[in-house]
């Protein structure tokens, strides 16, 4: 289930200083911190606030064997099973969208056992980040109790000592590496979102090391001036990263909407030409630009601002 | 007018919503009926999204495709995150549970992981997401899904999210002491489980369907209710209200 | 240790219906949710975001044998216990602060076998609350482990099935009526506070009742425009009293910061005159009104805006 | 300008503090010493409270009496809830714990909560606060408080907050596999514990104090370490500093 216990992942933050320095890198420099066979939490949940251009970033890496987790998973795992990078997904449903119907490319690598699914349910993962982040090895709960989903991630029961309720005891998980998207950070890492927080807290509080992606830095009297939007601290992270529309072509809350016609487009050349359309897509909007920005260009500033402009439509006031 | 098979069980749905209750709707049907019962008998009706959203108002034409995306969050007077919303549930806070299922078992047991076994699977399906929580810890659970043999099987291949499980006591005796599965919504019915063997019951035809249709649609002998009662159709003003929600968004649902 | 069970407690509220309904009353309507032997959870933490007009109000009340919970415990649990409202006290710490010494009527209390003054860690009240708000039996921790609190708390620990690491197991605990005081909430029961959060998300979720006071009612609209500042959701809220200047003496955060000379002057009185200083303190302040506000009419317009102005220098902007 | 006792022992805690380290501080004399850190030696220490407070800037004159209160959140650039910030201390985010003690041990264990027994308290103290939380959870624990014999005791009424429990292994063997309580800071003296029995020990004593009087303040027989240091003594420019951070607020502290 997890590699690293937590006695072991507290062992490794002991260690480990995160202070108040500036941790601003680009991409490739923070990526750094990956590592072949490493257990990679990718925040946000479906497609809403991915680290997408972290994401891309980790497709230009030569990886092997790594581990991706995330509560919902969408099309960013497709990528990095097709490239060879990952070959096991812990998640609670993978797809890219109600409305794209089932993945082909999970199907494919599962189907054939070239890859593994360890399915938990929404709140058992949830849960297996939140005991990481809290610092005990397991957490009782009364969910997939009694299902196969307990039966095949292999999960123990345990016993309430003062009431005698059975309880499923679920895993504390540590992700070697978190990769996270925010609205605002400071050099530092004192990192904001403005909307859903997914389960981006307890990812990050759970992971050994932590990137953090940011729609703007800011200065660190932004972040003081609203400290109870910090959802992140400077000692839980370890690299800054600039990265305006860093989400794209997934949504960041009142930024810019998702953009589900770029789905339509992906799901159709998976539909034609299978594996081969997945790979193109990685060649044409990945490997063919040096970095985010240089897809973010190719996408173009009028679309950019038409997702903003939807976004802006959302917000209540 | 004439309601395509998932508009009669989106309606058959919602009107099991009571008003001043607060329902955990999946995405898709679920959520649509949710929308729709608050327009209706239940204008107090509070939505919760696995999003972490409480009371959502939604705009209609611009539904959200999933319960995890700004959509979703319109209007409401809570915004929390995934984790903390489902340990809303496990404290008990959530009157309904309403969820879909790719397979359903005698039992209510849903199946949306594999077609085929787990090491030799023929289709590996999405997976749970939220259905284990939402049927594991609300007080009260609806499943709604299409009326068709290969859905209704005697046994699920994959207890992705537990109904009554072996039927009797054997849900609570897994530790699951709380939520109840008790209904079960299709294009052609209205089934519950048997107090004793927990195994699924007619409980009532929609309009116009006959015993037999359902019996054929079903892949395993269905105890009947007595007495059985057939629903009434879907009203006009309740198809407006529906397609109006329904927009051109989330297209034929 | 809870007399509530975690079975009973969700029993309770799934019979119980708390629905988008204008719930506003006066805080004596609200009280009445508090019956003799209950055990009350009273929000904040020492001085800061005490629901001081629900305290009064309960003071008022002829009550007996209240169980009274709070991770810090400050001078309310004073005046209840002189009353003879309340025989036991669930906290981490009980003083007026730092600055005025140990609490004399405690130790009265206490040190006679008069009242009993059951002890946990910090954290070990914050989880039992947590616990209680999960909706599990208890949770596992690492703290109050080894330590006679645990003994005395007569707590049990467990083993991880995973890790055989040993943990405390904390017990929930479930108030029968919580008293929270915030910032502003709609009719309905949405509640936001500003600042600090104590432990009154996790107290007042556990509870089978909550009563919130708020410094104002606003328009549903103005909770709906920052949903993210909601602490607490209608469906967790039965009663709301509105109760500007709710917390004076105490202080609420961004508002009005803590009238420590009025503690200079309750802590002399007792000084003076032992318990009848109390009594004296309860007979002027509480029973001399018919209500909160009369007590906020002899405090005077001027001191009120005094605290409110030292609030406004500490905001960081 | 003579530091008073109390000064002494804030800034000979003070000075463990290193630079880029995360404290988790109790108010007084903990708060304050992180506080003349940050002006010395550690300008980027982050001082964490347990009101839910992470890199408390404070305002001189103006420091908070306790950790909960908006005084301690001045400047702060995350503020969240009392439970939380003790699970950042559970993880093991905290390099350093300081706290205060009525009463310690020569096995680091202290008393906070009676004065005789529990059954029959001569005096009933405040309690734990997060003082057991701490000790428990963070990496390296620092106490700081005044020699004297009514406090120094051979064995402590009372556990309220776990050093080295009966000595030897049994704090880990008792579940508590993290956290070293390292060193007491006293007005007289600095304290550690021997590696094998884990018994207090004389480290180092404060500049111009004899052994013998540290001996006398001492209710149990102290162990010596080999070699014996002299601190420096307090420095005119921390004296200023502590002073200046002090105020009119915490009065002597």
């Amino acid at each position: 289930m997890t590699a690293t216990t937590f006695r072991e992942a507290r062992a490794d933050l002991e260690r480990h200083a995160r202070p108040v320095r500036d941790k601003t890198c680009t991409a490739a420099e923070a990526l750094r911190l990956v590592e072949d066979g490493h257990h990679v939490g990718i925040g946000g949940t479906l497609y809403s606030r991915t680290p997408m251009a972290l994401v891309f970033e980790l497709l230009r890496q030569p990886h092997r064997g790594l581990t991706l987790s995330r509560p919902l998973t969408c099309y960013e795992a497709e990528l990095l099973l097709v490239t060879g990078a990952a070959d096991r997904i812990v998640t609670s449903w993978m797809g890219i969208g109600l409305n794209w119907g089932l993945s082909q490319v999970l199907r494919h690598y599962v189907e054939r056992g070239l890859a593994v699914y360890e399915e938990w349910s929404h709140l058992g993962i949830g849960l297996r980040y939140k005991a990481g982040a809290m610092g005990v090895p397991y957490l009782p709960t009364l969910t997939m109790l009694g299902s196969d989903l307990a039966r095949m991630d292999g999960t123990r029961t345990v016993e309430c000592p003062y009431t005698g309720q059975r309880l499923l005891a679920v895993p504390a998980l540590h992700p070697d590496v978190a990769l996270i998207h925010v609205h605002r950070a400071d050099v530092y890492g004192n990192a904001q979102v403005d909307g859903y927080r997914h389960m981006d807290v307890d990812m990050a509080r759970a992971a050994r090391r932590v990137v953090v992606s940011a729609e703007e830095i800011v200065d660190p009297d932004v972040i003081r001036a609203s400290p109870f939007s910090t959802m992140l601290p400077h000692f839980a992270v370890d690299a800054v990263v600039e990265a305006p529309y860093g989400c794209y072509p997934h949504e960041c809350y009142g930024r810019y909407e998702a953009d589900t016609e770029h789905f339509d487009t992906y799901v159709q050349a998976i539909r034609d030409h299978g594996l081969d359309g997945v790979r193109q897509y990685i060649g044409e909007h990945v490997l063919g630009h040096p970095d985010f920005a240089g897809f973010l260009g190719d996408v173009g500033a009028a679309r950019l601002d038409r997702q903003q402009r939807r976004a802006k439509e959302l917000m209540y006031e | 007018m004439r309601p395509t098979p998932t508009e009669i069980m989106t309606v058959t749905a919602s009107r099991l919503l009571d008003d001043d209750a607060v329902v955990f709707a999946g995405v898709g049907i679920p959520l649509l009926a949710s929308a729709l019962a608050r327009r209706r008998q239940a204008p107090n009706l509070t939505i919760v999204l696995e999003g972490g959203i409480v009371g959502t108002h939604l705009v209609p034409g611009r539904l959200p495709i999933s319960t995890n995306e700004m959509r979703a969050a319109f209007g409401a007077p809570m915004l929390t995150d995934i984790t903390d919303i489902f340990l809303f549930a496990q404290r008990g806070f959530f009157d309904f549970g309403i969820l879909g299922a790719a397979q359903v078992d005698m039992y209510g047991n849903i199946n949306t992981s594999y077609i085929g076994t787990p090491d030799a699977p023929k289709v590996r399906l999405p997976g749970s997401g939220g259905a284990n929580d939402i049927i594991s810890l609300c007080n009260e659970i609806f499943i709604v899904t299409a009326h068709e043999p290969r859905r209704f099987v005697e046994q699920v291949d994959f207890i992705t999210s537990p109904g009554h499980l072996r039927g009797a006591n054997t849900r609570a005796e897994s530790g699951l002491v709380f939520g109840n599965v008790s209904t079960v919504v299709t294009d052609l019915a209205v089934l519950d489980f048997d107090p004793e063997s927990r195994r699924m019951r007619l409980r009532a035809v929609q309009h116009g369907v006959p015993v037999d249709q359902v019996r054929e649609a079903t892949g395993f002998e269905l105890l009947m209710h007595e007495p059985l009662d057939e629903l009434p159709p879907v009203d006009p003003a309740e198809l407006t209200i529906l397609r109006d929600l329904n927009g051109a968004a989330v297209g034929a649902a």
